[in-house]
């Protein structure tokens, strides 16, 4: 039975300097809230797994927080660049980051191996690309065709946070709408954090519902809104403004830390819904 | 009354979206080819099912969306799957026909780079990296690509190797040049078959696998084409004359486009 | 898209002689009218793959239908012994049955395998146990760790048959409850072909619902009641009678011939909805 | 009024059930695992995690299922899954406490055999097989096996070994006899801890993995169990008298059963 904590408790539990850390959200959930507070606690030396490290990873780079990222796509998605990773990755600033990248097939075979309790996954992939001279990548041979196939380590990050629609008090957790690889990223953590919208009597079934127990989470935290500017289908809409408008933010160092003194350091989350009404969309705190 | 004319960008999504008529299953990203996607299943193709990385199977956008995982589409979709579930059983295997793929590099042999311009440790600009690319390259049944044509994209040479496409092409005889050839490394689709510019299509030699330049979308010139590639562009014979956007296809686009 | 043909149809379209075929459904939407009709259409020399071969493949291997069964399991559930294939397996009656057994864990990676167009899956099994010398299995050493793993080759059926609870016109196949294997053996397959309850004239999505899109499978069938004695849920429900009823009428040759001929052989399934009322509980003929 | 006395049958199940007080997660086939697990639930441990090999989770069925697959377990599970991701997300990883196994032939390091008696080509009787047994025993961190008590039960010899249990034991320094040993086969789980037959409970010793008969059923002796072991039967130095079934117990399974 996972325990429910307030965020800032939650967080403040799982999440240690120097951890690998995984905020998971394949567009859609992605766990803005529990990231900002991350930040607000000031973790360091992460090291920072995602698939698609979007808007909260470029904020968590651009401060500073992490020492290494290990991603497949590192793009504000149908906008462009994310500049504070560049920034990273170009020129070092505000520190050097060593990545570690994959191709999205590769990283969701190693999180499907990580939640199985395996030590690879397997998949036709990275032959023939630089990739493969770049990464973490090996070749196997099927014992039976002969077949060469790429083997990818698994992942099992010290902590996975992803967030979903809603938990019942015991720790239950639904999510539905695009699943990603949430579930998977949960089952191959050491530690474990789902920030909900709300917290309900009672989970009830939904079409594409994925249900994740109680007894295989660690912590629950309530966070309406905590998806913000990406969203939880069917109680929040994805603020697309808002991935346009971080383009200009982080474009610019001071902008960007300016920004992020006043939306994340100064206080809550500047996505969170501050009005109380979980049906209705959020709109972005600029 | 006519519409206003068509800019290059227009054409270019129309181009691509002639290119679905036959096609079964198409997978897509965001941007033009999404675009391109949606178009084609209004005008030419209704039955045409939409795949994106998301997990959305069978998408049924009314709007063009600014990510693949805007929620219209999950809403309209046949089935929702995991990332996982996505790249093993539904792209790995080939039940996908053709692939939408962007890059911002191209070399003549339609090897795609999405990962990194000058050095990959000391990079000149950081690209987003491969994200489902090569995988789809190598999974889908065939792969068309969409990108801008100029020498900064068309070059020489690739920076990184993010997508393989016709690896170091084939000689005269069709014997692969090297061992950098998808046979050799186990590809199963049959690759790019074209490369849709704002100039043109080129498609890949049936023997060399080189790419070709076999139709002018309208108002390009060959010359123009030839000077905007890094590479001594080949041109086809007979070269044809991509036919303009018809009303319908423009009208359509930009209502799409404005919803 | 698939089409949708009528059973008879169906079955003499997708199933030939001396096929591999699998007719999955893990204890849940076990599709025995259709393979009723295999039976009727005189198909020979199959080999039949299946985790749990349950009552169906007691009948197929009890009439001689089947030369070789792959499985992991060949118990009555609940009750007891497989007569029929035991039988078979026993005495060679009514004609040697070739085997290949496996675990419940390494058939669902056989099928995962299959499903994923790779040729071996993975997992920690069969270390130590006489299966290992007994049937297809190999071992693989994790390329990053070392570690010693069971490899399996991937099951890819000729020919997977599946029951659901309904389709669309246009072959779309949503089935819910206990999912089993099912989506995997159809994506695994060479042919496909799923038996529903009834055809709609659009799905409506479901709490627990594994969407099949029309366009990933070969032919979809209308058989109501089509899985009795075991169920759909939702629409009818398991007859466990009729479970039970089996051991006595397995148990002997004549009588199990004779049961056949009158059941199988001569008409209709025996366990089929003839009442075409489709949401109560069907029962089956005796 | 006190109810009737309690059967062989009922009592072991009662032990069985006494056994998941502090359980968290417990996996179970049909049988008398399952009339178990689900009376523990309802009379010891009301938030005890029900799982069965066919995907439900969290399964709270108030009668006792024929098969592992009835609709009821479904239609109360807080989750449902595809039988691969059982085994793959939630058996192999060791999420799972306790395993409820039952079993044709066990022999004195609680190995199982549950595929055939007699030789594997020509034999005497063909069992079902494995089913999930093998990688249920390597994977769950504790199994409990269900078994009668008898000599065709409990032999010298296995068979035929489907299921790992001690392998070939350790000697009287905790050194494997053999490489037919947990460890050396990389198995994860503490194998099985107890055998709870209708006459006693039979534990590994600590240090050799041999079982030792540990308790008593009410009613039985040691020299009944004795007998009725196909290998010398190690005794505890102190054997536990298990109580009898309460009149809360034995109404709670009739009721049970009876539904």
């Amino acid at each position: 039975m996972a325990r429910v904590l307030p965020l800032a408790d939650a967080i403040a539990e799982v999440v240690r300097d120097g951890d690998v850390v995984a905020l998971e959200g394949f567009t859609h959930l992605i766990p803005f809230a529990a990231g900002h507070e991350v930040l607000r606690q000031g973790r360091r030396d992460l090291e920072l797994v995602r698939m698609t490290p979007d808007l909260l990873y470029d904020q968590m780079v651009g401060v500073g927080a992490a020492a290494r990222l290990v991603f497949s796509y590192g793009g504000n998605p149908g906008v462009g660049s994310l500049h504070r990773f560049r920034d990273a990755v170009e020129h070092g600033w505000p520190r050097p980051l060593a990545i570690e990248e994959h191709s999205h097939a590769g990283m969701a075979a190693r999180y499907a191996a990580g939640a199985s309790d395996l030590p690879f996954g397997v998949l036709r992939g990275y032959a023939g690309t630089d990739l493969e001279a770049r990464t973490n990548v090996s070749r196997i041979a099927c014992p039976f065709t002969g077949e060469s196939l790429a083997a990818v380590p698994a992942l099992r990050p010290d902590v996975v946070i992803v967030h979903a629609q809603e938990s019942d008090r015991r720790g239950n957790v639904q999510l539905w709408g695009i699943p990603g690889v949430q579930k998977e990223a949960v089952l191959a953590a050491s530690r474990s954090l789902v920030t909900v919208e709300r917290i309900v009597e009672r989970l009830e079934p939904r079409p594409g519902g994925v249900v994740l127990p109680g007894w295989a989470i660690d912590v629950v935290a309530e966070a309406p809104g905590g998806s913000q500017p990406s969203y939880a289908a069917g109680i929040t809409v994805r603020d697309n403004d808002g991935y346009r408008e971080w383009d200009r933010i982080a474009r610019d160092r001071s902008v960007f830390l300016a920004w992020m003194e006043e939306h994340v350091f100064a206080g809550p989350s500047p996505y969170r819904d501050l009005t109380g009404t979980p049906d209705a969309p959020i709109e972005v705190v600029r | 009354m006519s519409p206003e004319p068509a800019t290059v960008g227009e054409i270019q999504t129309i181009v691509a979206a002639r290119r679905l008529r036959t096609a079964k299953v198409v997978f897509i990203g965001v941007g033009k080819p999404s675009t391109a996607a949606i178009l084609a299943r209004e005008i030419h193709h209704p039955e045409l099912v939409l795949v994106y990385e998301s997990g959305t199977i069978g998408a049924k956008p009314r709007r063009v969306p600014l990510s693949i995982g805007d929620g219209e589409l999950a809403e309209t979709a046949d089935a929702v799957v995991s990332v996982p579930e996505m790249f093993a059983y539904w792209v790995q295997p080939g039940r996908i026909d053709v692939a939408f793929l962007g890059a911002a590099q191209i070399d003549r042999h339609a090897n795609l780079n999405s990962t990194v311009i000058g050095d990959y440790d000391t990079p000149r600009t950081r690209l987003p990296g491969a994200g489902g690319a090569p995988e789809i390259a190598s999974g889908c049944g065939e792969v068309v690509v969409i990108v801008p044509h100029d020498r900064r994209t068309l070059v020489e040479r690739l920076d990184f190797v993010t997508t393989v496409g016709h690896g170091d092409g084939h000689d005269e005889h069709g014997t692969p040049r090297s061992d950098f050839d998808r046979q050799a490394l186990g590809l199963r689709g049959r690759g790019p078959t074209a490369v849709i510019t704002d100039l043109a299509v080129l498609e890949p030699d049936p023997v060399t696998r080189e790419l070709v330049l076999t139709q002018l979308l309208p108002g390009a010139t060959v010359e123009q084409a030839r000077e905007a590639t890094g590479w001594p562009l080949r041109i086809a014979d007979a070269v044809e004359a991509i036919h303009p956007p018809t009303d319908h296809e423009l009208t359509a686009l930009r209502e799409l486009v404005a919803r």
